[in-house]
């Protein structure tokens, strides 16, 4: 095991990676920039180093002074979290280059898996489907009719620049295909001066489900159940819960199945979540590996019993994993809520500064994750992520009601926040059943 | 009636050096001016500067790291700072043998190299940026420093 | 009369510099100026009086039994309260035909009886254990009260 | 089920009792003393209504008003939690009397447990092994001396009116035993005004173990596996654990069918706590029976995943348990501390003011269960309980880091508490191993 890890991250996920560091009786530093100088977390800290200044750009982002703060205080690994260098290969490979472990997959697996196009082959290769397209630009009537019929309809024509909607166009049937081809063509070129434009299936009412793997450095790849993350905004999400409501049990094992095929085939060895999309007749699609350990972690750690992160460390110290798929049995269910500093009734317009007052929810099967408390100062230069309220309870229906409880007890003053939010969403019936899609959100609210 | 004037220098005397009241008799004249006591619930709003909170097994490290720029005390407001541009390991002189770049005493220009930080086996020269007298060096040598971290404090001439 | 554009600038002086008291006496002229102290940051440190926090199905309570002794305003701080010395049901009168036994003026002496009170099927004549005239009755008949509620109001003769 | 609950009590237990209604879905109303008024639980209940002055027995004890106000709210429940009213039947009965259910046992098997000596007789029948004892006054020497033969050595001759340690001697040999009855009675008369002893057998070096039950009416009874509390001081319970570590699987599956042998031959209808000391051999003796829910619940609902006032609720309202004694499969390892506003370097004298600093742990495996926030006055008048910290991990090594980790984490100020004194007790070597009894504490700090 290693003596001494640098966390490079900051808030809910440096607190988190900071208790399973004091649980494995490893020392911790934390890096910091100078605007979260007084952040209370940093008092768990063995050791603390200011890397410099707020932007993410001269602190968290530094990979140089990371490493030399690490070399400093003889960190022997360093964990990224998750955003700032966390999949970043080029990172991976420089802290390994000067004899610091990095807390995370392979450079090489994580390079491959971090390509999207290199990822869809990986998938094609260990035969887990992903979204059919047409793999390339188009550029001949012909090739675009027939890949059309391949895929089938409704179907995408995406702008390879694109973004934000622009050369978008969804195709219902084939009569509309050349008009629609012309249009994002055209708008590409006004958008991004460049009319290449891709095919992809259109996915209808998708819900989003990822599995949780964890693989050692030994060959063992071990997948933890799926969370359903289907409750987004904008492509962010807001509540995440496993088991998922909206599959039955034959697509859950297909799913976890695929998951180990993947991160085998890409000799993955570390944290990581297999993201796919489901349609209503469920069938599913492979969309992209995330490398790291996700925001929503904690789902699966309260219905199979796993820290997560404790796991994540082990494998990286070079440790077999402590379980088997036959040893884990996930049990009851799991909720997770994000409460941002945001405010709904402005679009979710970000909120920051002095927190006066901060109670959090307790008792029976509630955990809290979260660097906040009354007299903490929220900084606007960083996300506004504030808690994660995480409950466990035997059924859903008792989950949803323990949220509900949980929600309904934490008290943040004055910032606003997304709970008013998050208790509306809750209360929904369309919630309730589980039957919802990702546009589940912006639909309804 | 007393002199307004005077009045007004007894209240920049008091604002200045944070007094919260003051009474003055002298025959008949008698003045009293008060101010409020600073306010006692800020406490709870500032959060208190790293205890030793945590009773787990204390961390062997070495104590010459623990400083950062927080802990530096302010003695002189007139002083100057040059600050760690980078986090890295502090060298005094440009080698073992090699007497010291700045010292208490050491007259510096802008240009002058007061120090070599190294940080992933790069040793970078580290210039004053400003004129004046060295009058304190805050780190030892071979100390490891974090960005921002004050080393020198300079007398400007 | 003293100079009015002196006081006038002790005022300025006052709050340009955030004073709270200021007392100038000389000979026959006294003059005392006070401001209010600034919130001292306690707010911080006392509980808000319970706001609606749960999101829960709200509860389908009698309107009239969320009273609590805390929510009677105390607009006259010359008037007597009568409070309840139990917790239960109030009722105004002897029996629904009677009349309430006290009403805004009527004249209450120790040993009158101002209500009955039902808990747990026994009724108890509650007195007045004071003496006036009622200013107000502050519950309605058959509403449930708590110990320690303010039943009347009574100005003392 | 209930529609509307009254909570006769105050502090962290009606908070628990609060949650367990909002999950419920029922309604709440607290009662509380003047002293209580501004305290942060009751902002999460219905309503409220004031009962009293600030002692006890002006208000929590005052069974007509808490009844009247059950009546006036309209309550058709009351909860008493733990202390109070909670194990007094004639409460119990003059609720039901009233038409409104008072949650917890039938009054006679509340009555039979309650008292010593009933419930010995209880046990005995039940074939439950308890503390061998004189069963009376000894009066006669001859028949001393063949109960003492019957006892074995050592044996304790206790005054009856006793207490304080008063009248009360260590016979280690028969040798020493008319000697020893002498002075006992002696003293007894000094101090109590009556000869009375009676003689009981030492248990040397017991842990303390008792196991969770829960009965419905329908005549079900499961055990919810065994809470070790061994770690006390002047028989206060400082720390709790399940499972206990100082015994074997056989013991304990003895214990727990012992208890609900027991509980069967009581007509046990509610949550309830048997209680054992065990020897340094692994013998067994029944001491007594709670028959209420207790400070330490949450360290079984930790292992088992019921939660225990919620199924208390559901049977007192008539419903059949929702799980067999087949279904309850307790996993992992999970402890409590309780963190008391006691100033262990004064003798565990009580503090109480306002608390200034109150950051508690969190993330993962942490439970805390506290009616404590930042800005709240501990009233002077009441127990100095302030949090319960609880942890569950899969393992008792990995569940003490974690509560050391948890412990490490939790501040409080400018109020003294026990947080020091626990964090010692977690970083004892005899801790660890678990081979403790309940003379630890006295014997150690």
């Amino acid at each position: 095991m290693f003596r001494r890890i640098l966390i490079a991250n900051r808030g809910e996920i440096a607190l988190r990676i900071i208790r399973a560091c004091r649980e494995l009786n490893v020392e911790v530093v934390c890096v910091f920039s100078e605007e979260d100088r007084h952040a209370g977390y940093l008092e768990f800290a063995d050791q603390t180093i200011c890397i410099g200044g707020p932007a993410p750009r001269d602190s968290y982002l530094k990979s140089d002074r990371i490493i030399a703060a690490a070399e400093v205080s003889r960190s022997d690994a360093i964990h990224p979290g998750y955003g700032f260098l966390a999949e970043n290969a080029a990172f991976a490979e420089m802290c390994r280059a000067c004899n610091i472990e990095f807390i995370g997959p392979n450079a090489e697996s994580m390079r491959t898996l971090g390509d999207k196009a290199a990822a869809r082959s990986v998938a094609q290769k260990a035969r887990v489907s992903i979204v059919p397209g047409s793999d390339g630009i188009l550029d001949d009537d012909n090739e675009t009719f027939a890949i059309a019929k391949k895929i089938g309809f409704p179907l995408m024509i995406k702008a390879s620049a694109g973004g934000g909607g622009r050369g978008l166009r969804v195709v219902q049937d084939k009569t509309d295909l050349l008009g629609a081809l012309k249009q994002a063509q055209q708008e590409a070129d006004g958008a991004f001066k460049s009319t290449d434009v891709y095919m992809e299936k259109f996915i209808q009412r998708p819900r989003h489900v990822e599995v949780q793997i964890i693989a050692d450095k030994h060959g063992n790849v071990v997948h933890l159940g799926e969370r359903d993350c289907t409750v987004q905004r904008r492509y962010q999400k807001l509540i995440e819960e496993s088991p998922s409501p909206g599959i039955t049990s034959r697509i859950r094992s297909d799913l976890c199945a695929a998951a180990v095929k993947l991160a085998k085939a890409a000799n993955y060895d570390s944290a990581g979540t297999v993201e796919f999309l489901v349609d209503s007749k469920g069938k599913y699609y492979f969309i992209e590996v995330n490398t790291r350990i996700q925001v929503e972690h904690p789902v699966t750690e309260l219905v199979t019993g796993v820290d997560l992160i404790k796991a994540q460390i082990r494998v990286a110290a070079g440790e077999k994993l402590e379980f088997s798929q036959k040893t884990i049995k996930p049990s009851g269910h799991s909720i997770e809520c994000r409460v941002n500093a945001e405010d709904p009734d402005e679009n979710f317009r970000p909120c920051a500064g002095l927190i006066e007052k901060f109670r959090i929810p307790g008792g029976p099967g509630v955990r809290v994750d979260t660097h906040g408390y009354q007299g903490f100062r929220l900084s606007p230069k960083y996300d506004s992520l504030l808690a994660k309220v995480l409950v466990w309870q035997p059924t859903r229906p008792a989950a949803i009601r323990c949220m509900q409880r949980a929600l309904g007890e934490f008290q943040i003053e004055p910032l606003k926040t997304t709970l008013p939010f998050l208790r509306k969403v809750l209360a929904h019936p369309d919630f309730a059943s589980g039957l919802i899609d990702t546009s589940f959100v912006e639909r309804t609210f | 009636m007393p002199d307004l004037d005077k009045i007004k220098q007894l209240v920049e005397m008091m604002v200045t050096n944070d007094l919260v009241e003051l009474t003055v008799r002298d025959g008949d004249l008698d003045i009293k001016l008060k101010r409020p006591a600073p306010c006692s619930g800020e406490m709870i709003a500032v959060p208190a500067v790293r205890p030793d909170v945590m009773q787990l097994p204390p961390a062997a490290l070495p104590p010459s790291e623990n400083n950062s720029a927080a802990d530096v005390v302010d003695e002189d407001k007139d002083l100057l700072e040059i600050t760690s541009p980078m986090v890295g390991t502090f060298y005094a002189g440009a080698d073992p043998e090699s007497p010291p770049f700045a010292q208490v005493g050491t007259k510096i220009s802008p240009s002058s190299v007061v120090c070599v930080l190294e940080a992933m086996k790069v040793f970078s020269e580290i210039k004053a940026e400003l004129a004046g007298t060295i009058e304190r060096v805050l780190v030892k040598n071979e100390q490891a420093v974090e960005f921002g971290q004050v080393l020198f404090l300079v007398r400007s001439d």
